[in-house]
């Protein structure tokens, strides 16, 4: 009985989700991932644009997911990374393409584009960044 | 930032309340929030018609049980009506928030007695879908979206810590072995039984290096204080309790986002908050309640609390002083860990297990000469931190 | 019972701030929090390092997008990390609830700077789902599980009304054409569209007798205004809007337990606790902002808050007297009917309303010469009420 | 997506869906619906007890549900109705065994033990009270 969402909940991140799109702040010059309309540090004199992210990083931390929320038992074990990308700021999504055991911290990773879990009622099929060993 | 200023009244609690914790399924919420509220009550002394507010922390009613609007429901059936009352929520840290209003209503001057209550009711639903109810209160849409659970979320700290600090797998099960230990103690605890490091480390896996005894419990429970100016507290109770300091911080929502994983900056900023308003320092502590919601939680604590240095939590549990009769008993009700965790009434019991030990009533667990403690609740994974700290001396 | 005491702060609005109102696909909940949040803290010229606490009133983040917690997303995403942030709830008296929080954090003496805000995302999920959300105001256990809905809990208090005191099928349109007149004048409103009478009467039914056209929208939107100390308000604002009473009252959760289905005895309380608070009379309120949920709600409200005697509030609409030029004009902004209802956000949408209208700025629907304004905001169907008094007078 | 709850949930509740019992207090002799444990008027002067309610009313206000929750959608339109029973407390639940039009305030019910609704997941059937007219 996992939750499910109306169409737009999931539309309106698709930039985010699928193409890694974050913030800049034109002022202080840090990234920030979500996007944010205020930059923490300059407030009203920051200026926010949009900013495609690289998509390489390194695993900063990691943990392996053996007890799963709703909708993704068929996944387990999966692992669950903070990854800190080159320009700076730090996000979380899944490490995949290689065995859970085998990642570590430092470890250099990339994005990649797959599908995160799939709606029962609604069919749909969510999709989203994960991250695999850089190459 | 401009720095928060002094209360215009001081506060006391004179009455304290709560059901056992557990898993209570013969009880609802709302049945479990009037146990309490009754206790708490008949503690103080008062009558039900002296009460003029009630405060209620809930995290999320909603996804538990169906029922928002919790805090019109604890009045109702309080038979307080038609006093008003207030819902706190601020994920696990709901309770301690609830304090804090039920505090600045009665400095605001307009309110004398107000009843402050938590509850949480979790086991109304299966467990995979509360580890789904849990997920609100981290980053809905930047965490839990791609597959993270509450649990994976401390794991990653604990992860980091072990990795920069050294701390080891043995010194995160001595927490929940020495929380056992306490909780085996207290007559409303969870879980009244001992655990040892051998247990823990063989426990299932949840969330790698996180085990099933290194987390807090599904639990069901509510709590309850009665709050009064202080100038009038020895009218109603021999023991009252004053608050000395209810500070609180925030910090961003997602753990991802934070300047340093293994520090809770909230937990910093709102202890700095709090020592300054009681004018005292760690060392004037006594004893603390801390949010050990997994055990990584409490060695965090420790380091951001000011009980210990950066990266040197794992190293305090390990000297015992953090166990009954140590320099710093640190979780004496048993903590999260095993006097379990309704995340809604969590703050408040943090607050009635203070209450109780300096009040001298803390049975086989008492710490002697307590005069002064701390309590600490946590939202999310460190987006909210709250710190009171409470004394026998005005 | 104890009656509440003075406030020892007076508290002013120095600015306000919302977004329109309306099905924000493209906007999350963080989204439109922040929107209103930025342009209060403009519309109060002071900066963000100011502010010492956030409050924000959200009625069921959890059960609208999963994310509850919200307070501390509001707090991280308006750049206010690390001042603290709760987050109030009462159904749909979230928002007002928000305000009394802010309003007793002034009067502690603890903070200067509070920014109170509503956030409500109801198009997250569909139709059917949000409906099952809303049931949460009522009594999940006695009421909802029988299959009762929202709408069919007015319709009972409508039904009653109706029967008891001859209140007609029309006079219950009246209220929906007379509030989308005013919504029609508002750019913040979510329907800007004029309806009939005949419209009304032959919208589907939801709950008879209530129509579709009876009832408030889903709304997404937020609401945030800047709280401050009187004393210090004109520094920021030539127009400066002084809190006269900051009321709030409790009934029982489930309808069927009233005294009386007709009355919201919350209300009466809540607005005589207003009155006295004030030193005021209904006659001497220039314009009201009440909870319009449903147009039984506004004719009940009328009643309950002295606009018009028991059972005469249908005459009241009837009369003209609540439309814009009349003697009382009621949901200038209007309403929840026609502007939207974001649940957590229609508390503070309506102080901001009254600020607007008390400062001359409501454009094609001000009041002229408006000095004093009421707002009313009801959680359920009754068992929270919250009247505050607003006013150009300090 | 309905919610659906754990068997404890319903359970914990069915004396009073399923026999319709409330409270009463013996101090000053008021009935409640559902059990209370604190009369609210006498407080702690208050005695309350368990008391089987004889299930006869009249029906105080009523409605039509045309636009249902989440689970009742089958069974639409129905009557939701405030019954005030002859202890003098009142009570929410549906009127059934007559058409919806032809209810009135006023009119004479009778306490009837039905199917509330089922629900998908669990397939778990709920049950409850529901009043009929008067015979
Ligand atoms: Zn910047
Ligand atoms: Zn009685």
């Amino acid at each position: 009985m996992v939750k499910e969402f109306a169409v737009s909940f999931h539309w309106r991140k698709f930039k985010e989700r699928y193409m890694f799109i974050g913030s800049r702040c034109g002022h202080c010059g840090e990234h920030f991932y979500p996007k944010r309309e205020i930059c923490p540090k300059c407030r009203r004199t920051g200026k926010m644009e949009h900013v495609q992210f690289s998509g390489l990083g390194k695993v900063y931390s990691y943990t392996i997911i053996r007890v799963p929320p709703e909708g993704f038992k068929t996944y387990v074990p999966y692992v669950i990374a903070v990854v800190e990308i080159d320009e700076g700021t730090k996000v979380i999504s899944q490490v995949v393409d290689c065995r859970p055991e085998d990642v570590r911290i430092g470890m250099d990773v990339q994005l990649c584009f797959r599908k995160i879990r799939s709606e029962r009622d609604s069919g749909l099929i969510l999709y989203g960044f994960k991250f695999k060993p850089l190459k | 930032m401009t720095e928060e200023a002094k209360l215009n009244r001081d506060v006391a609690v004179i009455g304290v309340g709560q059901t056992k914790f557990g898993e209570h399924w013969s009880q609802s919420m709302r049945e479990m929030a009037v146990e309490a509220g009754i206790k708490a009550v008949e503690d103080a002394g008062i009558s039900g018609h002296d009460i003029q507010m009630v405060v209620g922390g809930n995290m999320s009613g909603g996804l538990f049980t169906g029922q928002e609007h919790s805090s019109a429901m604890l009045a109702d059936y309080l038979g307080l009506n038609p006093i008003p009352a207030i819902r706190t929520e601020a994920a696990c840290s709901s309770g301690a928030l609830a304090m804090r209003v039920g505090i600045l209503a009665i400095a605001s001057g307009m309110y004398d007695f107000v009843a402050v209550g938590g509850v949480e009711k979790m086991t109304d639903i299966y467990g995979p879908q509360a580890t789904t109810a849990l997920s609100g209160a981290m980053d809905y849409e930047t965490e839990a979206y791609f597959g993270a659970t509450f649990p994976g979320i401390y794991a990653l700290i604990a992860q980091r810590h072990m990795y920069q600090y050294k701390t080891t797998r043995e010194q995160l099960a001595m927490v929940a072995v020495k929380n056992h230990d306490n909780g085996f103690l207290n007559p409303v605890a969870q879980y009244q039984k001992r655990i040892t490091v051998g247990e823990v480390l063989s426990s299932p896996l949840v969330a790698d290096p996180l085990r099933l005894l290194d987390c807090s419990p599904i639990t069901d429970g509510a709590a309850t204080v009665i709050l009064a100016p202080a100038d009038v507290a020895r009218k109603y109770t021999d023991a009252p309790v004053y608050v000395k300091a209810t500070a609180q911080a925030s910090d961003t929502l997602s753990l991802f986002s934070r300047r340093d994983i293994t520090t809770l900056d909230a937990t910093v900023e709102a202890a700095r908050r709090a020592y300054k308003q009681a004018g005292l320092a760690p060392k004037d502590i006594n004893l603390a309640e801390v949010h050990d919601c997994f055990t990584i939680a409490e060695i965090c604590a420790y380091e951001d609390l000011g009980f210990a240095k950066k990266g040197e939590g794992g190293k305090l549990i390990q000297s015992g002083q953090t166990m009954l009769g140590g320099k710093i008993p640190i979780n004496t009700s048993g903590g999260l860990k095993s006097k379990g965790h309704p995340v809604g009434a969590t703050g408040i019991a943090q607050i009635i297990e203070i209450v109780k030990q300096l009040r001298g009533d803390a049975g086989k667990r008492q710490v002697n000469g307590a005069n002064t403690g701390m309590t600490h609740n946590v939202g999310g994974s460190g987006a909210t931190a709250v710190v009171h700290i409470l004394s026998r001396d005005r």
